[in-house]
């Protein structure tokens, strides 16, 4: 699974995209959060405030309690501020 | 008509204009870049891909919803300086009112849907900028 | 800063729009003249010295109301064809929402209170057009 | 008094402009307008219907029943449409 962040929360990681392998019955996108924030002190960081944070999957606005099942990208960011 | 464009290019506002006059009516509206409160340089970042596929939708609902003659949104992307134009909206129709909701409609609804994102850079200060509250509530009045 | 203008030359928003860029939200409306509807020839005929007067009081109150950093107001006079653009309004403020209303005041207004005539030409046959209803509701929502 | 007259106002009149001078006590437009009425086939038709008329005193929109004392400027024609 390709996972995406944008902004402070690809700064704080410190790269815009990896390709992930989150463990068998990692249901939603809350739950991938979870297992991402242990990968290191940058993800944990980037994680810290989920109010914070927001979701794409598969390009699709969603929210962070939604699927992941079949999901080839999941992008996460900080709430949007164009325009 | 709908044209989208997602580009470091400055926006050629007398050319989008020009394309998007198809009807009685036509309304705008410019973002700047604020030249006065101390920002030296503002960079966007976006989500190549999804960016462009929210703002068809965006163009499509909006030409839908006031049977619009033509939509446009141009928005910039990179880093640009104080009075830079960073996005520009406009919609046509064959009368006013439609027009001027159309537009209305575009700008707020992009400011929440759209994934961009907007650093200031100050000196050697640099920080994301913040979501408003005001967003979500001028958003929320065309639900 | 206020600009008003009324005359019989072509509009050119490129170098309109630019002038009222002076803050971070630029909002404008174009009347154009309809190309659909047969009409060959509009002429707009107006009342000199009392239309710019007009025009100056609804930039004056705009700019009073919304805080504005800049409002113009361009309206052409003469004989013109479809396609062509009739009007011109803008309003530059802060913020987007300041703008944005601040443009549909301009424009509901003008329509009801500037001194400006519309002639349609349509083969021989010519005539005056009438004030629609809805432009006086439209206008009184800003009362 | 110089009387202005525009769009179909000043074509069924046949004049965009007129010289005038109204017999003492003509105090308002309305009463400025019954006069012009009297002085030939264009005015009268121009003026035929009150309901489509409108009205400035030097300069400024007025109703009807506006005074004209000391006007130097009376302009006289159909509900505007600009924009």
């Amino acid at each position: 699974m390709r996972v995406l962040y944008f902004a402070w929360v690809r700064e704080r990681i410190g790269t815009g995209e990896e390709q992930v392998d989150p463990p068998a019955g990692t249901a939603t996108v809350a739950a991938l959060v979870d297992w991402l924030a242990g990968r290191g002190e940058g993800h944990a960081a980037a994680f810290a405030d989920r109010t914070r944070l927001r979701a794409a999957v598969d390009q699709v606005f969603v929210s962070l309690d939604a699927p992941i099942a079949g999901a080839r990208e999941v992008a996460l960011f900080p709430p949007v501020t164009g325009g | 008509m709908i044209r989208v464009r997602v580009s470091p290019e400055p926006i050629d506002l007398a050319a989008e204009h020009a394309r998007v006059e198809r009807g009685g009516a036509v309304a705008t509206f410019t973002g700047l870049v604020r030249a006065d409160d101390g920002v030296e340089e503002l960079t966007l970042e976006h989500y190549p891909g999804a960016t462009e596929a929210a703002l068809e939708r965006l163009a499509e609902e909006a030409t839908a919803r006031w049977s619009l003659a033509a939509a446009t949104i141009v928005h910039r992307v990179g880093a640009m300086r104080p009075g830079e134009r960073i996005v520009f909206v406009a919609a046509c129709a064959p009368h006013r009112a439609a027009a001027l909701e159309a537009c209305a409609f575009l700008i707020d609804r992009l400011k929440i849907d759209a994934p961009f994102w907007k650093r200031e850079r100050r000196g050697t200060e640099a920080r994301w900028v913040e979501q408003r509250d005001g967003d979500r509530g001028a958003a929320a009045r065309w639900d």
